[in-house]
């Protein structure tokens, strides 16, 4: 078991043409990802890697049956890709494409809500259940099977929190990057809501950053949540006012720190590793005495 | 992208939001003449910081002689260390009260948010938030008049106050939908007892749509010479004053990075996250941007993902081919084409680490041992 | 019991000071419908036949227990002042205003779907169940309280028909005007629905006119009615092409038309009247033949 | 209101729909120069009913003389009974294929729909619906260019003519919202070897959002004198061919009482929707508007809902003794003021009904019996 994607989800890959699409579903169906179809207007009737292209999500949807969309299109063209998903009837959908403006990426949102769907992303490596689907552009080789789920903001670095618990030897049972622009579509409550209720997740790790209040709703969430929680966060080094990339890292008014989410995240109860190699033990440690708790 | 304050008024003044009469001034030319007409002024220096107010940076003129004085002090002042180039001139307006007005984007609530309060001017920052309205906006029918009704009736405005304030509500809004922008702020709003208006004016547009911006937005540089390189190269790069030149690829591992060096009791010259899917091109020029700061060391950070390793290994043998390069340099790489790009960098004779422990602490310890490239020893 | 209001049903009044909005409030307090405030922008304070005047719908609601409101602004205002009422969480809202523009129409029923609230109008005479609660414009003396449900298209056609059903001792449980623009929100079907599910609803008059194909829609809903309907149609002499005011009376490509409106009710089983004082003893007719079916 | 052809195209251009190269003419004059600069053209009479094409109203020249006789022609007759007053001179084009394409509302959805076929032309209403391509357009997020990609898709359009017939969609959609329309519909879209242009162009604007039109939307006449004073009292008014002239107050009650007529035996001059809430005044008005028609009687039928019956009944006091009447009339009055009502009239010594079978027998019967008002007897 998992969250979102499992071995029976079937994907389509909006730009499966561009050099990114192609390069990405070759490795999306070398992990074990379902691709029924891609869309790239004008090249209905192509294949890539062996999968049928269309030229239209409709035509895809009449001819395959759709559970996600992944869309690796230009910035400029997301929005009209992400409308298209929507309104065709496509209720999990992943925008890894980065640099989409800001006011089309609050169309989508709304739109989204309407058409009562999840978008993951934008600007994000995108959601995997390692073992038996990935959506996205994340490594293959660095995830293992288990049974901790692992949440991000950021895209990068929690391909070092995955790759330190592997190396620690704790598998993971979904990983999802909710993109790393300042507003994304699915928030870490909504993840950690499919955590918590996933029978094959026992522990969470949430990774986060400075700037935004996203990890003190989290750490709100989390009191109320039976699994436990590890959470490791970057930009303690990062100096006030300074603006650190997309990453949302804009100091203001004392909110979003790097103290006040520590803060938050510990009162809720989670372990808050220093640094990257301590999540491994940190899991391990509240796995243990989960068990203990639930068995003991 | 921030705007200046003239610029963004110019903005307002086109889209039907009044603000006081003024002229901009690079010099004393016209300064003179414009008080006269205009009689009582205000001359403020144009800078993005905030807190201009309290740092000096607006003065007062009633005489020809005293505007043309004060406009030269502003000019050949810093204001919280950025030089004044730009003043603005204003007529003096008789302000009856100070509203707060802005429109930006709250993140977790994935929407618009209209922010008013009447306790506006120069401490709004300081103001409790129960003071503050939060009106959230539904995009797909964006911001009605209805809506800045209910606003004024809870900042408890009344009749032509109120009216001219939802005016200025709904013009403000449909320049943050015009124009792209990530935000629009007008503090003070001030009543006068004709009319009110924009005293002061803000407005940060997104980069991200640079390529739909009206032709009336203009460009304002406001990142250092090398910043701007990188930024022509699609890399988020920071000055920062530390030792060690750092390069990784995604702004949250950056910071880890930085994190960890200073963990470790090191610091870094700077934050770069050269970005998912760079090419080997791309990844050499972000290189050199590194070096142009002469940092003691460099740590290279490389997570693949769209990113490709064996991009950043050539990448890396070429610029360290023609750079001659004398600096400690210690490289980390792992994810996709790792073995190929570990393979390349070990033809070179340079060795990588997995570990992102290893590497931070052996560039520490080299900086420690004095600064030879170890990988090619 | 009746549909969609009762005597518990709250009301407020959408430009209550003005001309219309006023009569209109004092003529439904007569009526015995529970009017709870009025909404006025720049009035708030002031009383309308004694009910308290807001500046807008959120200050009304904080104030009052509001279900349904009614809106007398001018046309050029509807658009705002129903938004406003469907933000604030109006669930019922009845536009009796006319000369909508129609793309504003459009933009109130998108809003109403996403806000999952039922509009009754524009360009209505409103809804009414007899002895109990009104909203809306009709004459109150004509009405008598019973159990057959009326929807129409037209206004004060509708009037004539319940005029000649009251006369002819058959009581109405509801009343209720679509509204005669070409957008309108609830439908035929809609309310259809509803008189089928009201157990104190015995029979259905449809009342119709030619133009559109509502009347059509509607006799494929009937097909699968238990309770028996009786209708009259207007427009059997109208010569085609000619636009018989705002009444939707197009007639194009051979659809909309009377023939095809009494052909296909008949054949969904509804009684058809010739004139409008056959609908009164048709209905008894049916009302009879329901009690034998059910009892006999 | 519907636009004529020539200005439907004027706004297609205006928002950069393409349309073949043309000129609008009331005469001759400068019809054969701007023959010769065009070549080959198409004369179209402008009226504003279909089919004209069928009844002649487009005919062909590539000579001047032959043009300026063609225009002659055309400006002297009349197509389905209106008279051609301004011609549309175009470029003829090459043909590839005829494309139909119209936006609308469909009143059932309460949504925009787009109609789209490959068998645009003359008889498109003949065409089979399932070779008609719908879709609906949800307002909030309006059209986007996805779904013109899919709607070219089923019409099987490929490559420049696919892209370019959807960007004509995009332009049309816009011209829609745009300028409040009911309608907009071009038939054909012609496909010519560079580009796809709008041959036709119909377009019918919102009258209920005439306030707002833009200043580029011309004012169509449409209606007789009489129908045109009815509308700017804002009642709705249609001239028909029978004897009894009918005011009533609603649609629906006013085709039920002339289907009443119709059912014994007799039939209506007119279709008078007096609409809800008339002023005495206005009602005086639209009696004085029945009267100059002529009818052999008069049918007043008020079921009073925002309409008051003591307005009507004073109303029609004060028209029939400024007018001094002669013809029969019969007056029905129910519900609001009803009782108000019938005492005005009752003290003028007129009598009026309650029951719409008598008032409708009653007028038929005077008719038949010689005309004399019995009211006043």
């Amino acid at each position: 078991m998992s969250i979102i994607l499992n071995q029976t989800t079937r994907i389509i890959v909006q730009g499966i043409t561009g050099t990114q699409g192609q390069f990405h579903t070759g490795q999306m169906i070398a992990f074990g990802s379902k691709i029924v179809g891609g869309v790239s207007p004008g090249k209905g009737g192509q294949e890539v890697h062996g999968v049928p292209v269309y030229d239209t999500v409709e035509e895809a949807m009449l001819k395959q049956q759709v559970d996600a969309s992944v869309i690796f299109v230009p910035a400029k063209l997301v929005k009209d890709c992400a409308l298209e998903a929507l309104e065709a009837g496509i209720k999990t959908l992943v925008i890894v494409t980065e640099h989409v403006p800001l006011h089309d990426t609050l169309e989508i949102m709304a739109y989204a809500e309407k058409q009562k769907a999840e978008i993951v992303g934008p600007n994000t490596y995108g959601l995997i259940s390692p073992g038996q689907c990935k959506i996205g552009i994340m490594p293959n080789n660095i995830f293992m099977p288990g049974e901790v789920g692992v949440v991000a903001r950021s895209g990068t670095l929690s391909y070092e929190i995955v790759y330190q618990l592997t190396g620690a030897g704790v598998g993971q049972s979904s990983v999802v990057g909710l993109g790393g622009d300042r507003v994304v579509g699915m928030s870490f409550i909504q993840v950690l809501e499919k955590f918590e209720a996933d029978p094959a997740t026992k522990a969470v790790v949430l990774v986060g950053e400075i700037g935004g209040n996203a990890e003190e709703k989290a750490a709100d969430y989390i009191k109320g949540m039976t699994k436990p929680v590890v959470a490791f966060l970057a930009g303690k080094s990062a100096p006030p006012g300074k603006r650190m990339g997309h990453a949302g890292a804009i100091i203001e008014r004392g909110k979003g720190t790097f103290k006040s989410k520590v803060e938050a995240l510990t009162a809720a109860g989670v372990s808050v590793a220093n640094l990257p190699w301590e999540v491994g033990p940190l899991v391990k440690q509240a796995l243990a005495q989960g068990s203990e708790k639930v068995y003991g | 992208m921030k705007l200046y304050e003239y610029m963004a008024k110019e903005i307002f003044r086109r889209n039907g939001i009044p603000v006081p009469m003024g002229a901009v001034f690079t010099g004393v030319d016209g300064v003179a003449a414009f008080q006269e007409k205009t009689g009582s002024v205000a001359i403020k220096s144009q800078v993005l910081s905030g807190g201009r107010g309290k740092a000096g940076g607006i003065k007062f003129a009633t005489e020809p002689q005293d505007a043309i004085s004060k406009v030269q002090e502003l000019l050949a002042s810093k204001i919280k260390g950025c030089q004044v180039e730009t003043v603005l001139i204003e007529e003096k307006v008789t302000i009856e009260r100070e509203l707060y007005l802005a429109i930006t984007v709250d993140g977790s609530k994935r929407q618009i948010v209209l922010l008013a309060s009447v306790a506006g001017g120069m401490d709004i920052e300081q103001v409790p938030e129960e003071q503050v309205i939060k009106r959230f906006i539904d995009i797909t029918i964006g911001l009605q008049p209805y809506a800045t009704r209910e606003i004024t009736r809870q900042m408890g405005l009344k009749g032509r106050e109120a009216k001219q304030t939802e005016e200025v509500m709904l013009k403000l809004y449909q320049v943050f939908r015009k124009y792209d922008a990530e935000l629009v702020e007008i503090n003070p709003l001030v009543v006068t007892p004709s009319q009110v208006l924009a005293a002061d004016g803000k407005m940060t547009v997104d980069d991200e749509a640079a390529y739909r911006f009206l032709p009336e937005v203009p460009y304002v540089e406001e990142k250092t010479a090398v910043e701007k390189k990188a930024d022509d190269l699609g890399i988020s790069y920071v000055e920062l004053d530390g030792e060690v030149g750092v390069m990784a690829n995604g702004a949250g591992i950056t910071m880890a990075t930085l994190d960890l060096l200073q963990h470790f009791g090191s610091s870094a010259r700077n934050f770069m996250d050269a970005g998912g899917g760079s090419s080997e091109k791309a990844t050499a020029a972000a290189l050199e941007i590194l070096l142009s700061t002469n940092p003691k060391a460099l740590l290279i950070n490389i997570f693949g993902g769209i990113t490709r390793c064996d991009d950043v290994a050539r990448a890396f043998v070429q610029v360290k081919k023609a750079l001659d390069l004398k600096l400690p340099v210690v490289i980390r790489l792992v994810g996709t084409n790792e073995d190929l790009g570990t393979a390349i960098l070990r033809e070179q004779g340079i060795e990588s680490f997995k570990s992102v422990e290893e590497a931070v602490t052996k560039v520490i310890s080299l900086l420690k041992g004095g600064g030879t490239d170890v990988h090619n020893s």
